[in-house]
């Protein structure tokens, strides 16, 4: 029949799209928006590109995945990058999504305590993330204090709850843009001691990573992910309120308003150059770790981060 | 006795969820436990109704993953309980390997699993069939190796294989008992499934109560955890109602009360 | 096939240290109605368990040999001292239990096991559970699923303990009708009944046991109750049964 | 059964254990799983040995979190056991709060736990009790329904009360049950005082692979979890070894074989 | 306290939609010692389950009177058909299984059931467990519970169906002798125990089932199984065992 022939030469069939399937650290929340509005905006599709967008309960499984093969991007960490590296995982940074900590350490407002090392004696929650220990003993040394003189606990699931109901007096490991939001919502003012001000070198807390073994067979999808993802930063940037329409409207359940509060809190802190080098970030940190014993050897900045768009 | 299907049929239970709700919101007064915690239970119905569709959506998904889970887990726990009594060169290298499959924590095999089964509904499947496996190739197993030796022996006099013995004697003996880790795997259906979609998942109850937890919508996550406790519920007393219908010869003896 | 004669030699059966008998000889002859009398806990029912094959918890050993030479496999039939009846079947599916256990009753496996059902006088409990039957009618029953085997070589264990008089000497007249010309080794404490049932009787008797011949009336079986040579005879079993061993 | 004593009765499990590390290399070879997923058992054996003296300091935590679980949930799984038996009336209403109890995940209840009882050892003794319990009430219930009506007869006879009934006849009768529910519970016990540790905790076998999985030492990780099993393989054969002593009219009855 | 009499009085017992007796009516004297008789499956266990104001499954009434207006509790035996040892306590411990289930045995206890385990036969069993005994010392490990009661009314299902026939007059002077002057009903299908041992023979027969009383020789219990008048009375009640209702 005419209409079967039609559909059998249509030469107006789009081209071949590259499937890219992306991890998230974590459930989807504000700090994801480049990616979910790229999504959402078509920048992905306008590349070529199908992404399918997943996101698990641990943080720790997206690189083990992107390091065996089984996907293609995960969002991880850029302190655990470092581990990642040291323990031999293939895995390599191509591009950054939020490009300050957002690690933080939180007290109660009505506290009383306005400087770190009025933390001596006290109970510190945190969530094993494996590098907790380390940064909490660096902003304590920074303050005249060590971990010795504070105890530490495991809290996992609810950092926010802990530190309200005053099981502990400061958590680490919450992130600025989101606990000290939750802990507003709840009525009680936070109080957020930023790490990078404390003894701790700058890095990038969210960064994509891929395999490095087969980096180059990918190189040429991940740049134009990258691509999209500046796209898609630009334009939150531009148009907060819309971006917000549109992240929203990726999943309904988004619209709360601790995500909307949060939404303002993560805008600054975007990479607006996802896919630049800052290497001495890379080489600063590696160095920290080392120095603190935390990883066996350094690894050249080659090895931990690329630049997709400087020339192989 | 008289009463069997009227009020202290449904009353009770009934009575039962009063009185929860009550001790629930009596703890909440007397504590003042904050609401990000425990959240009120008018709070949790409220998002009961008014997120009915969603919850509706991931209920769906892992009712699903529930009953493939049983059926599996039941089919394999049997399978597993009637080759361990049947083979007994199997018993001493397969039990602690049965063990062992308990004994490890789920979270350490889920890259495993997410790097073999990918993300699908297969690998919640499969945690909920782990966890429902165990109980059923227990008790099962427990119940093969207790068969009375008279009916074994009355089986050898009709020349009996092993296999129709395992089938035709010990089976139906070993229901009573098999009965008992039936009505235990039930109820912690719901919970293998759940724990499968934390390895990894985007759909289901057990996604929709870490992300709620997440995003500290406590109310919808305690929501969606009155929905998985009413398939816990529903799927125990269904498989006890199965199990009085599939044993008619069994009444429940309690005849003690004076 | 005719049913076969068995020949019991050098069984011996010890618990703990304590043989209960050593040595033991017997033969049955084929299409013989043979009683085994005894004291209470004088191997009787080991000695069946033996004959049957089946498993005894110590030591023990029998030389069985048939008078046909094939084994009994698939020809023998064992009705235990208590019942065994099965819970999960209802009367009619115990009276044919080999029948369901062995596959699927066929509907002539069905309808034999309604005749014997009504020849042991339970044809209106065919449908009910065992546990809503008294001990003489499960007993019954138990008798009925034994009956229902059509074995050639047939081992009973007390089978009518546990009912009345009057049904018992009605199931004489059946069993003695339906295990014509079988090869029967019964087990009783009823010194009537052995004399009325038995072609041969055998009396298992002291420390370790050896097996004592008793004389049987003559006619057929089963033989009148009111029988003068019946009563003379049962005095002199009794006597047998109450004397030591060492006569 | 002569050899009980002999190979038969260490070599199979060791054979179990040969099987396991076997299929383990097998899969790492056949599927050429990264080692940062699934190490190698020498790689384990290594880290089990290097890493000894971490091991066995939380293992040790782990271990007084398991005993004290134990005790309490197989405890209180028996008193809820005979209080479900003895009160008729308590029996609609104690048995759906009881599943809803096991149909929560833990997770959820984690910060309302650490409210109340911080974070000493308590919460971990309580979720490793929570896990024990379930199958211990269970079985232990499902047990003492089923006990021989003559037995209930002659205690009435001997003018018993209900207490001693249930005492002095239920609760024997229900033994072998129960064993099967506390064979369960010993092989569960481990997983239970590892999750009360993931709730929040700084020691413990729990924390310890919870912190080598975030610093990807997965070989420690791997360490851990071998540890883990062993302590519920020697629980659940601990557990049955002395359930045999406490039944010695109880032999097993595998007469089947031929 | 000497034994009571019993009175019962509309005693009716439905299974089903068939009456197996209805308003029926008898009285036991205290210090009797009443046999009862039947076909099987005529109630007879039924009837001292609810004397003894056990469970029964279905319909059943009975209006149940003592002479002396106490409530049987607590001085009653019931010994069942079937002999109920629990596998959990050896031979001895099931002999004395009530002082067990009440607390502790204490050593007259003890020392008692050794005593009642050397009467009825089974002293070199006291510490085995009931699994390895046979069918006929099981029974009368039962046995020895009931007489361990000390109870003045004892009501016994069938209690020598399972021994042997020496075994059994043993028993007899046994029970006899035990149980002297106490309130016995006893439930047996051999019609010459109920002679020796009878105080009154009751017969249950009919459908729905009436209680036909049968005269016993005179003499003391045990009467010796050679009493002419035994033997005559036998076929006496034999007859009314197998003739039907109308007669
Ligand atoms: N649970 C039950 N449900 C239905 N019928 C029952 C139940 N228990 C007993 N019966 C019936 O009641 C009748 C009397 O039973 P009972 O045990 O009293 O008889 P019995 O006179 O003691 O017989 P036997 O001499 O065989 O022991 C029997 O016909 C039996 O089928
Ligand atoms: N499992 C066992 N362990 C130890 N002794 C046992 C075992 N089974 C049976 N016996 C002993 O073996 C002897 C014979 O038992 P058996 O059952 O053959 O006797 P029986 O002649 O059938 O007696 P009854 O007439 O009482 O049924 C008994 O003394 C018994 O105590
Ligand atoms: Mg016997
Ligand atoms: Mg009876």
């Amino acid at each position: 029949s005419p209409a079967l022939a039609q559909d059998n030469d249509d030469d107006l069939a789009p081209p071949q799209m590259i499937p890219l399937s992306v991890m998230l650290d974590w459930y989807v929340n504000p700090v994801h928006a480049p990616i979910i509005i790229a999504k959402q905006r078509g920048l992905f599709e306008k590349r070529g590109l199908d992404v399918d967008i997943q996101s698990p309960a641990d943080p720790s499984v997206p690189p083990k995945l992107v390091a065996a093969g089984r996907i293609d991007l995960a969002v991880s960490y850029q302190p655990q990058l470092h581990l990642q590296v040291d323990q031999g995982l293939p895995v390599v940074r191509v591009g950054t999504l939020i490009a300050t900590p957002l690690n933080a350490l939180l007290v109660r407002a009505d506290s009383g305590i306005d400087d770190i090392s009025q933390l001596a004696g006290k109970k510190i929650g945190y969530s094993v993330g494996g590098v907790e220990e380390v940064l909490l003993a660096a902003m304590l040394e920074h303050n005249g204090l060590s971990l010795k003189d504070v105890e530490m606990v495991n809290v996992n699931f609810s950092l926010t709850p802990a530190l309200i109901s005053e099981k502990v007096d400061a958590v680490t490991g919450a992130f600025r843009n989101f606990e000290l939001a939750q802990m507003k919502q709840e009525g009680v003012e936070g109080k957020a001691f930023y790490i990078e001000e404390q003894g701790v070198p700058d890095y990038d807390e969210l960064i994509f990573v891929a395999n490095r073994d087969t980096l180059d067979q990918h190189r040429d999808a991940d740049r134009r992910f990258m691509d999209a993802i500046g796209e898609a930063t630009s334009w939150i940037i531009n148009h907060p309120d819309d971006a917000w329409q549109s992240f929203i409207g990726y999943d309904p359940s988004l619209d709360t308003p601790l995500n909307a509060a949060a939404w303002k809190a993560t805008l600054p802190r975007f990479a607006l150059r996802p896919s630049a080098l800052d290497t001495k970030r890379y080489r600063d940190f590696e160095a920290f770790l080392l120095e603190r014993g935390q990883i066996k050897a350094q690894s050249p900045v080659s090895r931990l981060a690329v630049d997709l768009n400087a020339s192989p | 006795m008289t009463d069997r299907l009227g009020w202290s049929r449904w009353m009770r239970p009934l009575l039962a969820l009063v009185v929860l709700v009550a001790v629930w919101q009596l703890i909440l007064t007397l504590t003042g436990v904050p609401r990000y915690i425990l959240p009120s239970p008018m709070a949790v119905c409220r998002a009961l109704i008014e997120q009915r569709g969603l919850l509706a959506h991931h209920a769906g998904i892992t009712a699903i993953e529930i009953v493939a889970g049983l059926i599996g887990g039941i089919l394999l726990g049997l399978a597993t309980a009637l080759a361990l009594a049947r083979f007994r060169a199997l018993r001493r290298t397969l039990l602690p390997l049965l063990l062992i499959s308990q004994a490890i924590p789920l979270f350490a095999l889920a890259p495993i699993l997410m790097l073999w089964l990918g993300y699908g509904i297969g690998p919640k499947i499969l945690m909920a069939m782990v966890i429902i496996y165990f109980p059923v190739a227990s008790t099962g197993y427990d119940g093969l190796r207790q068969t009375p030796q008279g009916w074994l022996d009355l089986a050898r006099t009709f020349g009996l294989s092993r296999r129709q013995r395992l089938l035709k004697v010990q089976l139906p003996a070993a229901l009573p008992s098999l009965a008992s880790g039936l009505r235990m795997a039930a109820s912690a259906a719901p919970i293998g499934a759940v724990i499968g979609e934390w390895v990894g998942s985007s759909q289901g109850l057990g996604y929709l109560m870490l992300n709620a937890n997440a995003r500290l919508q406590i109310d919808l996550m305690f929501a969606a955890l009155v929905v998985l406790v009413a398939f816990a519920l529903l799927l125990y007393f269904g498989v006890d109602a199965a199990l009085r219908l599939a044993m008619p010869w069994q009444q429940d003896r309690i005849t003690t009360d004076d | 096939m005719p049913p076969p004669g068995l020949l019991v030699r050098q069984a011996s059966l010890i618990f703990g240290d304590r043989p209960l008998f050593h040595d033991l000889q017997a033969c049955f002859d084929a299409s013989s109605w043979t009683c085994l009398l005894g004291r209470s806990g004088s191997g009787k029912s080991s000695l069946l368990r033996m004959i049957a094959s089946l498993k005894l918890p110590d030591n023990h050993h029998i030389d069985l040999e048939t008078s046909d030479g094939s084994p009994l496999t698939g020809r023998l039939a064992w009705m235990a001292q208590q019942d065994l009846l099965v819970p999960w079947q209802r009367v009619a599916g115990n009276v044919m239990l080999s029948a369901h256990w062995r596959g699927r009753p066929t509907p002539a496996d069905r309808q034999r096991a309604g005749q014997l059902l009504e020849q042991v006088g339970l044809a209106d409990k065919a449908d009910q559970w065992p546990d809503e039957l008294s001990g003489g009618q499960r007993q019954r029953v138990a008798l009925a699923r034994t009956l229902f085997e059509n074995a050639s070589v047939v081992l009973m264990d007390e089978p009518f303990s546990a009912v009345d008089a009057i049904t018992r000497l009605e199931l004489h007249e059946l069993a003695s009708r339906l295990l014509a010309n079988r090869t029967v080794i019964m087990v009783t404490h009823d010194p009537l009944e052995a004399l009325r049932l038995a072609d041969r009787i055998l009396i298992l008797k002291g420390e370790p046991a050896r097996l004592v011949s008793i004389g049987v009336p003559e006619g057929s079986r089963p033989r009148p109750l009111d029988d003068s040579e019946l009563q003379r005879r049962q005095a002199e079993l009794v006597t047998q049964l109450r004397e030591p061993d060492h006569d």
